[in-house]
């Protein structure tokens, strides 16, 4: 095939292909954390005892998971500037991304919860440890920890879906692959440059995760288990 | 040589994108038509070709074309060097007038009048380029790019956007979707040459293309097809004798 | 441009929602076939074979399925297969799935426990009877509710086959919004008919769950 | 209905159970328990699986609550609704056969965990604290390990440190051997004997009849949810139903 | 380096080690053990947790290779790295402490599985095998049924008969009553007497002493991983070493 693949176009525009992969992070790092904040409080909620409490929560989870995130994006940003509320596509992307990895970090976490056995649990309730202690000393963490892997997993394809915010104008890392490739017509080069910076940054991400575990679980690091 | 092809076969494969109106887009039955579509169509009735439409979307026209899945993109392709180094272009059949467009309430005169301001176009477009340039040299606004035009009018009628860059056409189209907030030409940007898009190495074809641009322009039938769906005349330099 | 809602659309909707279904079976076979061999390289006895499928897997669930569907179908012809967008589609998605399908598979087939290949060992069963006769029939049961939640990705995945071409839900969604412009009605509809398709799926792999959490005392 | 009025007096049992009845669903699990424990005895309850031995010790640390009766612990009425839970196991420290400890702590964590944060017992002394307990049950040099690292015995001691940190008034042992093997179970026993000699006031289930026989001042035997025989150590040689003979003879 | 050429003799032992040496690591496990067992022999291994047993029985079936010594098994060198792994597991049969029966199948599918796979035994005369072997270990009735619906004792007699339909030459077993209670110990306890006075040739890890002394043709303690004493049943009553006196002492 007379087909040539010519990379310098695509690579000399080095700086907006980082720039973008640097929105992309950081859109990422955002929803992680706000994601994994609305996780924890949904998973107790999703537990704990009120009966309209656990259907709101069981509401969220199922609305998101079970529809595209770019619907979602679409919803937010356009419902927002109709009520008059008008943010940047940034703040709509991060709100939007945290959504929905808020709704999946949920249910993980809710595993997680799940997985600590009643013997742990009254062990400290015969302790006198109140509720929160209780959750925060024996359910959270531990729970935490056993679903780790999962939740890793699911905050790199976070990242991943990340690239959908292009669409309502966020400029991360596939908008500017988009705006490369139509400004060059380089669509493979400019495919195949942004396919390494993803596996790049998934890669960076699960290494900092492996790296973070090891900071919150001094056990694992001791003892040398593998999360 | 693909033109023999294509004759052989008497079957044309002509790549567009139906989610770009008022070029390629749906009608109330869900027929594909547009500017783009017609002219396609006109194309293959005089060839005495049949058509078969490849889909393609904004990032897929030019693959399409290179891995010989469509033999002519016919989408809005507005011709510009750094392209051409990539695909072949035949001469221009239509224009593209770009315009910044802004609500109305707001007043603009020119392009200090939108200093401050953030405008919205479709990622990867001509326009988009022309903007972006502008911005980096001094202009003093912002760019905000949307993935395809439909999501950049919609940011406009919602609220998200009060000023786009596109077409004429599509600027009015705003105020009849949402009446609260009319839309109207501001600025110019210029006026950019829509090409049909050809594989590297296939002169026959394009010579064959070009000969059907020209009778076609010259006997006024692109000119028709632009105004039924753009609502104006090509510009002057383009317009046939008729 | 395009006017009101109509009949028409909806209808056009339905054909998107049927392609969205249509694909989503494709990738489900060939992801599952392929998925298998994926997890049985993860388990190998070969040292080649796990670090080939390992790099398979961790390869591909880097990568943006968008782009794997980019690649797949116009890469595939740049290297001389003109493929089908049916095909390419049904490609990428096989491609993406398999890896996804092989890790929570192989962590099923390793769920099994170590005593079980011990004793099946222990009677003389060659590799392949230990496999087919004793951990696959276990592994099977474990691995039921995660593929049925999966598959809920699989079905709001398919979205990206529009890059080659398909108009599948969203897609016909986003051809019609863009002649209409009504984002609003046109996305509610998208979610909801996305919503019918996965909720009783999410339901069915949550019920499966539990009634495998059930079991499990009665195993030990 | 005198709950909470009475104050405690000093010759009142730590422990009281007065014809409490317990059900899950149908199943008539405690049917009119009475025993009293006073401070600083030594009480084993023993009987067949099911009979109701750890229904019973659950109650008193309000694991469960009773159908009907009333249940006295250290002057709180546990069977009142209106009980401060936390303040009863403040009092009352329990351990179970599956030791529990928090496996993603370290002994030492483990330990003042509850002092610190219950009792607000600052950190420093929280540690010394852990460190006395520790020696108590012979385990001061695993102030630092984590749980996995140690044999079930050391675990089920620390599990023990762990509830006397806490300073209870009653400690309750549901059958905290019969995960052990016979030198381990020796370990453990060993710890309950020198808490007993210490005064310690404490209810056991245990299917150790030697042991029983050497440390309980009071032996409770129940069968189907009764008590059905109870007295000093002495049942045990010579006991006067036929129910208790036969598990006396088994369970040896 | 005779391996393969000498063909058994009648008189050769069935299994034999000759100073088998095996670490885990850093850990010598095994450090020259040498035992044999005679055919129609019964050979009780005992010692404590940790003291090397399971893995010198894993070491005879294969189940790990060993790092010197020899192992003779119905002729055939297992160090020998070009053993044909499953001919030499179908002279031998191995049962766990954890039955490991296969969950998805019944009984009957259990036991036909490796005769019909492996040996190509027909359907109908591989079912009426297992009528055979189940008969043998008292659970002809339950040919139909699962695993789960099995009690302990049963499922570890069912795991005994699926060895026995390999007709295997000599049995090894890995305390296999330690999971079960005194009444189901008792069961499969029968079931390993019966088979001893048929004459099959057995190595036996167990815990059950007053067993050991009833069965074991052949005692062996192994003590850090080495045989710390061996001899007839006899030196469980009289051990000449401190360390078995104090594993009888406290074993018991
Ligand atoms: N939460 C519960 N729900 C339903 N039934 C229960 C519950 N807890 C205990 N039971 C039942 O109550 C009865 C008494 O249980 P309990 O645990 O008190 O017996 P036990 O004397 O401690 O026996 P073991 O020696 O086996 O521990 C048993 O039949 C048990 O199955
Ligand atoms: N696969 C393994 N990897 C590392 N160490 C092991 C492994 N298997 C056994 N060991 C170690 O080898 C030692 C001997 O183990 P083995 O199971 O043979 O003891 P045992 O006498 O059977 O004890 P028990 O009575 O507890 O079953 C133990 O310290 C054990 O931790
Ligand atoms: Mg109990
Ligand atoms: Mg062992």
């Amino acid at each position: 095939m007379g087909l040539e693949l010519d990379f310098s176009v695509v690579l000399e525009r080095w700086r907006a292909l980082l720039d973008g992969a640097a929105l992309t992070l950081q859109l990422a790092f955002i929803a992680v954390i706000c994601g994994a904040a609305i996780g924890v409080f949904g998973a107790i909620g999703r537990r704990g005892g009120n009966a309209l409490v656990e259907r709101l929560c069981g509401a969220y989870v199922e609305a998101i998971r079970n529809t595209p995130l770019l619907v979602q994006i679409f919803l937010v940003y356009f419902g927002l500037s109709s009520l008059g509320l008008k943010f940047s596509a940034f703040t709509v992307a991060a709100v939007a991304l945290t959504i929905n990895v808020g709704a999946y970090t949920t249910e993980i976490m809710r595993a997680g919860f799940d997985s600590i056995h009643k013997g742990q649990i009254e062990a400290a309730e015969g302790l006198g440890l109140s509720r929160a202690q209780i959750y925060w000393h024996v359910i959270i963490w531990p729970g935490i920890e056993r679903v780790y892997p999962a939740l890793t997993s699911q905050f790199v394809l976070l990242m991943l879906a990340s690239s959908v915010t292009s669409q309502i104008s966020a400029e991360e890392l596939t908008a500017v692959a988009n705006y490369i490739q139509s400004e060059t017509y380089r669509s493979f080069e400019t495919y195949i440059v942004v396919a390494f910076i993803y596996i790049a940054l998934s890669f960076v991400m699960r290494f900092g995760f492996w790296l973070l575990g090891l900071a919150l679980f001094p056990r694992r690091r001791r003892l040398g288990t593998p999360l | 040589d693909l033109l023999d092809n294509i004759m052989a076969a008497k079957k044309i494969r002509i790549a567009t994108d139906l989610a770009i109106p008022p070029s390629g887009m749906m009608d109330a039955s869900m027929k594909p038509t547009g500017s783009d579509v017609d002219t396609a169509e006109l194309l293959a009735k005089d060839l005495g070709l049949e058509i078969e439409w490849v889909q393609t979307t904004g990032a897929t026209r030019i693959p399409n074309l290179q891995t010989n899945k469509a033999d002519v993109v016919i989408s809005t392709l507005s011709v510009t060097p750094e392209r051409a180094k990539v695909i072949d272009f035949t001469d221009p059949y239509a224009a593209l007038e770009s315009v910044v467009g802004g609500l109305k309430s707001i007043e603009v005169k020119d392009w200090d009048g939108l200093k401050g301001k953030t405008i919205a176009v479709s990622r990867g477009t001509t326009q988009d380029t022309a903007l972006t340039n502008r911005a980096k040299d001094g202009g003093g606004f912002e760019v905000a790019r949307y993935d395809d035009d439909a999501t950049m009018v919609t940011a406009a009628v919602t609220g998200q956007a009060d000023f786009i860059a596109t077409s004429g056409t599509i600027v009015n189209q705003i105020g009849v979707k949402n009446p609260a907030r009319p839309f109207e030409p501001k600025v110019l940007i210029t006026t950019f040459n829509l090409a049909m898009g050809v594989k590297k190495g296939e002169p026959h074809l394009v010579a064959k293309l070009n000969e059907w641009i020209a009778t076609n322009i010259a006997n006024g039938k692109l000119n028709a097809i632009y105004k039924k769906y753009h609502g104006t005349d090509l510009p002057e330099n383009m317009r046939g004798a008729s | 441009m395009g006017g009101d809602l109509n009949i028409n659309h909806l209808l056009f909707l339905a054909h998107g929602a049927l392609w969205t279904v249509g694909l989503s079976a494709i990738a489900l076979v060939g992801g599952g076939t392929f998925g298998f061999l994926v997890a049985l390289g993860r388990v190998s006895s070969s040292r080649a074979v796990r670090l080939l499928a390992a790099s398979y897997v961790q390869l591909i669930q880097g990568t943006p399925l968008l782009v794997i569907m980019f690649l797949s179908f116009f890469g595939l012809a740049a290297i001389g297969f003109n493929i089908s967008p049916l095909l390419a589609a049904g490609a990428s998605m096989t491609i993406f799935v398999a890896a996804y399908l092989g890790e929570i598979w192989r962590g099923c087939i390793e769920a099994v426990p170590k005593q079980q290949w011990e004793a099946a060992e222990g009677l003389a069963l060659s590799r392949g009877q230990r496999m087919i006769k004793v951990i696959l029939p276990q592994a099977i049961r474990i691995a039921t509710p995660p593929t049925v939640g999966f598959m809920v990705q699989i079905i709001k995945n398919t979205s990206l086959a529009s890059v080659v071409g398909f108009v599948e839900l969203t897609r016909s969604g986003q051809i019609i919004n863009n002649s209409l412009f009504e984002p609003f009605i046109i996305y509610s509809i998208i979610a909801v008919v996305y919503f019918s398709l996965c909720y009783p799926l999410s339901r069915l792999s949550r019920r499966l769950e539990r009634t495998a959490l059930q079991k499990k005392p009665a195993l030990a | 209905m005198n709950a909470h009025s009475a104050p405690p007096a000093a010759a009142a049992p730590v422990v009281a159970l007065r014809n409490v009845h317990k059900s899950f669903g149908p199943l008539k699990v405690l049917d009119g328990v009475s025993f009293t424990v006073p401070r600083g005895e030594v009480m084993v309850l023993i009987g067949r699986s099911g009979s109701g031995k750890s229904t019973a010790l659950r109650c008193i640390d309000r694991f469960e609550t009773i159908d009907n009766g009333e249940i006295e612990v250290c002057g709180r009425r546990v069977d009142d609704a209106r009980l401060d839970v936390r303040a009863l196991r403040q009092d009352v420290g329990i351990v179970f056969q599956s030791y529990n400890l928090f496996p993603h702590l370290t002994i030492e964590e483990n330990i003042t965990l509850a002092p610190h944060s219950v009792k607000k017992v600052p950190k420093a002394e929280a540690r010394a604290l852990a460190a006395k307990v520790l020696a108590q049950v012979g385990l001061e040099e695993k102030l630092h390990a984590y749980p996995e690292q140690l044999s079930g015995g050391q675990q089920q001691r620390a599990a023990i440190a762990r509830s006397l940190a806490m300073q209870p008034k009653v400690m309750l042992f549901d059958e905290v051997t019969s995960a052990l093997d016979p030198e381990l179970t020796g370990e453990v026993l060993k710890v309950i004997e020198a808490l007993a000699t210490e005064g310690m006031t404490m209810v056991l289930v245990t299917h150790e009849m030697s042991f029983a026989r050497g440390i309980a001042d009071q032996v409770v035997f129940m069968h189907k949810g009764k008590v059905h025989e109870a007295g000093s150590a002495d049942i045990l040689s010579s006991p006067s139903t036929p129910e208790l003979a036969q598990f006396v003879g088994t369970g040896l």
